[in-house]
């Protein structure tokens, strides 16, 4: 990394050094002419990371715009720490997504555990309570060491971090590819709930008013993450490692509180967490929102270390700091809230009427920058796009159906595939029931947690099928979509909306890009016919190693709404005699299948074909049955097809059972991944009621109490026990970390 | 048999949040006099004895007992007492 | 009757301590800063879970340093009652109000998931409404959680029956799988899971109102 | 100013899964020298001169840095090399 600051303006002209900070050559000549002079070392170094992708959106944006985001229950779309979504009685829900999959490849533990705090205050920053964290994770295939490694200290981290802050962490998604190998994707999602006139912004309005740092010191940690997150993940990425920040959830903790208190004194006037490029993204991020400039004074910076110049303390991404505008005069109200907790708060400047962005320290100015130049007015790409060479040929793929000899063992290899795998390895050691809400803890198909005081609850997902994306981007982004829905209905609850996390290889690569611009379209035409808007999201670009993009992975974090806990439905199958009906048809469709990786171990072929009117009209059925009691329990049909959907059904030491007549070919029926399909079961004496009310429903047979499961068809007849499917799949994850 | 002594610590620079809640309590405590605090592992192996060590001691460190990323070690060997 | 729930920094199961008392018993109550306390209006005095001070050191030992726990124990020398659940447990061995202490969980790991109790003493004022042998089930949260004491002071818990609750089946290592222990005088009780987590059918189980119930019965009965 | 170092063990008989994992994990490393492995902590303290220091440490050591149910502890003054 480049060491000091006594370089000169013309030196880094000279000598490119603006490279060594990410920034191309464009690039540079347009900082020249903003400025009307050459930037100093500071100033190159705060374009550098506002200018990243990370920050700036480059190549994102003009796909970002394709998203609908409006509705009459949005209350805040994406451009704020998070976005908000009206559920009544004055109150809100507040969601966001964010990746940390870069510092989680070099420092899993603490790479995981920054990513949740940091999402964390997304959230509070809003003035939201923090009542729920999902994550998202994949990993490459757990037979390496590293990979065992990542996976562990991942999950270590994700609970380190989420079980001290006392936030629950009530669900979550893990798959397992190659394309993962070394650049596993960390992303975690929080939920927080808000009274409406609650809500803060990150705005600094008010000339002459005050700007607040809260929290952490600032230490050298992490300086230039922004644009390491916005770089390829290279071989002697460890070199960058002392750039890896090391969380403190107990001071996040405590930040919380103080911050939820300051919410209710009126001398605040804006707020912000400092995340992604630190100080320096904060504090012009909410000048440019507020029409306004800032000046601060870097010598009344709180900081760990000694001697730290000013790039430093600019570009470090510290954790567990805030940035607050404050009325002056009043600035002590807030201080004192501050100390209350134990926490640091200083005055570090003021809003000025000027847009510029003014930084002194040691009585000098080191830097000066048009505030708009940093924020709105960053360059915009965009990039060139082309359909990836192989879709041409996958689409040309006949799909046969595979061979399968023996459909018992079969169906007991795929339970014991890690992504279809229990993973309550996994969510055992995240604590999902501080607060005491949680009504479906981790282990269905949406997590639940009601909300004190009233009827009604919340039901959230995360989801993505990166394999479907990757063969068929525009099929697989409406399936992302469509499936996070489903689980939430399966649930019982209404979606709202969804934040997204667009995880992707290298954006400069046209066929990256392609999938991108498809799969993003794919979401878009989702959201519009589920009426799921778009209310924030988080890009990740540059997941790949050794010249390798990641598959495609655009995460889905969806939530949903109960008007009354008595809706909840469970994805687990009730009471033996229960009637169990498939809804939707089973095609003969196996591309981007479980099935398909087992036998073949690559994905090739067809997605399976979705769609969405036929989606919307049974999720609406379905709902509305729910909604009446007429719903015994409802589970989607997903990875692995209806044999994992049965099976998971009965996996909860009830000592069910049951049985299912099979029409058709038997590794069709059982393995296929057909969309748009959902596995409910129904009480014998509300058949008619159900037929009437939900249609594409075919009766497959019942639910039984001898623990057997039974399938049936004209040729095939199997009949295992569900205990010893239930070990199998249960103790693949521990068995393979062992 | 040896008797190895490793000592694990946070590389300077990093936050290392323990010792800052562990000065402060001690502060609160009357120990005003504590103006820093940093906490590492302090391992004790029971090794049998064989060739190169020292060489193998320095391997566990660099493999598994120390995070390179975040940490820095050292190690003694002492002659255990009993064996 | 009047409770406290002390706060300290860190603490995150206070709330829930409280919505348990405040909201589904009806019972008055209050979240007390640990620093402006004045314990001595209160009957009860609950120490919550959570992760006091991070958890930086030990479990529980930072807190049970701090001023406040003077006052919990001139109030349990009174013999009014204290409850410690989860870091409150290790907050109250570590101050030496109960023997013992807690260790990292034999697997080393943090586990969350609902665990099977056998009440072993219902002769205490938290238990009396259930019966000796009765299964129950808590919510356990916690990654130390592993009850550890010399074999005199397991001898002395059982001669003094102070050991409350064990687990069905021993999910972290304890000794003799001890989840929760009172002192001599049987006012002091210290325990890893969760009853305030256990106060609704909704959210899994309901055991753990009998515990609070037992509790208000024998302070209302003497007031 | 001074520098303390502190170390913190677990007492003779007192089961250390921790330790026991580390000792089997170098194990399957090919480190099968390891027969033991037990996990202490280690503290470095920057303490301000005065009197009593080694008393006043040992009150520290008493009162918080080590759990005297599980734990032993010991500890050694050192000057500082910057002050
Ligand atoms: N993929 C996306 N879809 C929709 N909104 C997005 C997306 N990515 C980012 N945003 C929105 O852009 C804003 C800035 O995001 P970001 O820079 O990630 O926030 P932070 O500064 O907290 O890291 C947020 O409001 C976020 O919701
Ligand atoms: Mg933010």
């Amino acid at each position: 990394m480049l060491q000091t600051h006594d370089i000169s303006p013309e030196q880094i002209e000279n000598d490119r050094l603006y490279q060594e900070m990410g920034l191309t050559d464009q690039e540079y000549d347009m900082i020249k002419r903003i400025l009307q002079r050459r930037p100093n070392f500071t100033e190159t170094g705060i374009f550098s990371v506002m200018w990243s992708e990370h920050c700036s959106y480059k190549t994102s944006k003009p796909l970002l715009k394709k998203f609908p985001t409006k509705a009459p229950h949005v209350l805040q779309g994406p451009g704020e720490g998070a976005g908000i979504i009206d559920i009544g009685d004055n109150q809100a829900v507040v969601f966001k997504i964010e990746s940390h999959n870069h510092p989680s490849a070099v420092e899993p533990y603490q790479g995981a555990a920054t990513g949740v705090g940091g999402i964390i205050r997304d959230v509070f920053s809003m003035g939201a309570r923090p009542i729920a964290l999902m994550n998202s994770l994949r990993f490459g295939n757990l037979t390496s060491e590293r990979v065992k490694y990542l996976f562990s200290e991942v999950v270590n981290g994700i609970a380190g971090y989420g079980n001290c802050v006392g936030v629950p962490t009530v669900g979550g998604e893990v798959q397992f590819d190659d394309s993962y190998e070394d650049n596993p994707l960390v992303n975690a999602m929080c939920v927080g709930l808000i009274n409406h006139d609650e809500i803060q912004k990150g705005i600094a309005a008010g000339v002459g008013n005050s700007i607040l740092y809260a929290g952490a010191p600032t230490g050298r940690d992490g300086i230039h993450g922004a644009t390491f997150a916005s770089d390829d993940l290279a071989e002697d990425s460890a070199k960058d490692r002392p750039a890896v920040q090391v969380g403190d959830p107990f001071m996040e903790k405590l930040l919380i509180e103080a911050c939820l208190e300051v919410i209710h004194s009126d001398a605040l006037v804006g707020m912000q967490d400092m995340g992604a490029a630190g100080l320096t993204s904060s504090a012009s991020e909410m000048a440019s929102k507020g029409g306004t400039g800032v000046e601060m004074d870097l010598d009344r910076v709180p900081q760990r270390e000694q001697n730290m110049n000013a790039y430093e303390l600019m570009l470090s991404e510290s954790q567990e700091r805030m940035l607050l505008v404050v009325k002056k005069g009043r600035e002590q109200e807030i201080i004192d809230i501050f100390n209350k907790y134990g926490l640091e708060a200083v005055n570090v400047g003021q809003v000025v009427e000027e847009k510029v962005f003014r930084i002194k320290q040691h009585g000098d100015i080191q830097a000066e920058i048009p505030v708009d130049a940093l924020a709105e007015e960053a360059p915009v790409y965009h990039m060139p796009s082309k359909e990836a060479n192989y879709y041409k040929e996958f689409q040309n793929i006949q799909c046969n159906v595979p061979v399968v000899e023996n459909h018992a063992s079969v169906l007991k290899e795929l339970l014991q595939q890690p992504t279809i795998a229990s993973k309550e390895w996994v969510y055992d050691q995240y604590d999902s029931m501080v607060q005491t809400n949680t009504v479906v803890a981790p282990g269905s198909d949406a997590a639940v947690i009601r909300i004190k005081g009233t009827e009604k609850a919340l039901a959230i997902t995360t989801d993505c099928n990166s394999r479907y994306i990757y063969l068929d981007p525009e099929t697989g982004g409406k399936i992302a979509v469509a499936e996070a829905a489903r689980n939430l209905i399966c649930s019982g609850a209404r979606p709202l909306g969804l934040t997204d996390g667009l995880n992707f290889g290298n954006p400069t690569n046209p066929e990256v890009f392609w999938q991108m611009e498809k799969s993003v379209e794919g979401m878009s035409e989702a959201c519009k016919v589920l009426d799921t808007p778009v209310i924030s999201g988080n890009v990740s670009l540059y997941n790949q190693s050794k010249g390798k993009a990641i598959f495609p992975t655009p995460i889905v974090g969806m939530v949903g709404l109960h008007e009354s806990v008595n809706h909840i439905a469970s994805s687990y199958f009730q009471e033996a005699g229960d009637l169990i009906y498939v809804v939707g048809e089973t095609k003969q469709e196996f591309g981007g299948s479980e099935l398909q990786n087992l036998l073949n171990g690559q994905y090739t072929g067809k997605a399976p074909e979705i769609d969405l009117d036929i989606e919307k009209k049974r999720q609406t059925q379905i709902l509305q049955a729910i909604q009446r009691g007429i719903i015994a329990s409802a589970h989607d049909v997903s990875e692995g097809g209806l044999g994992v959907a049965l099976a998971e059904s009965v996996f909860n030491e009830k000592g069910l059972g049951f049985e299912v007549d099979i029409s058709g070919d038997m590794t069709v029926a059982l393995f296929s991944e057909s969309q748009s399909r959902f596995l409910l079961t129904i009480k014998p004496e509300q058949r008619e009621q159900f037929e009437e009310m939900v249609e594409d429903a075919t009766l497959i047979g019942n639910v039984t109490s001898d623990g057997m499961m039974k399938f049936q068809s004209e040729s095939v007849s199997i009949k295992e026990s569900v205990e010893e499917l239930y070990m199998l799949w249960k103790g693949a994850i521990p068995c393979l970390l062992k | 048999m040896k008797k190895v002594h490793v000592y694990v610590t946070l590389k300077r620079g990093v936050l290392d949040p323990q010792g800052k809640a562990i000065q402060k309590s001690l502060n609160s405590l009357g120990y005003e006099e504590v103006v820093e605090a940093r906490v590492g592992k302090y391992l004790e192996l029971q090794v049998e004895e064989g060739p190169n060590l020292m060489g193998r001691v320095k391997e566990m460190c660099d493999k598994l007992l120390a995070n390179p990323v975040i940490e820095d070690y050292s190690f003694e060997v002492e002659e255990a007492i009993h064996s | 009757m009047k409770f406290a729930v002390v706060v300290f920094p860190g603490s995150n199961c206070d709330r829930d301590m409280y919505h348990a008392v405040k909201d589904v018993l009806g019972e008055e109550a209050e979240l007390v800063w640990y620093e402006n306390s004045n314990l001595s209006n209160y009957d009860g005095i609950l120490l919550p879970g959570g992760f006091s001070y991070g958890d930086y050191l030990r479990s529980g030992a930072v807190a049970a340093t701090s001023n406040v726990m003077e006052q919990v124990k001139e109030h349990a020398s009174l013999g009014k009652p204290v409850l410690g659940v989860c870091n409150g447990f290790q907050v109250l061995t570590e101050s030496g109000l109960l023997p013992g202490a807690l260790m990292r969980n034999k697997n080393l790991s943090f586990m969350c998931h609902q665990e099977e109790l056998v009440v072993k003493n219902n002769e205490t004022i938290f238990t009396s409404s259930y019966s000796t042998g009765e299964i129950i089930r808590f919510p356990i949260a916690h990654g130390e959680g592993n009850y550890y004491c010399d074999e005199e002071t397991l001898a002395e818990l059982k001669n003094n029956n102070q050991i409350v609750f064990t687990y069905k089946n021993n999910p972290n290592g304890s000794v003799s799988d001890i989840a929760g222990i009172v002192n001599k005088q049987g006012n002091v009780l210290g325990m890893m899971p969760h009853p305030e987590r256990a106060m609704e059918k909704l959210l899994g189980s309901d055991d753990g109102l009998k515990l609070f119930q037992s509790l208000i019965n024998k302070v209302k009965a003497v007031v």
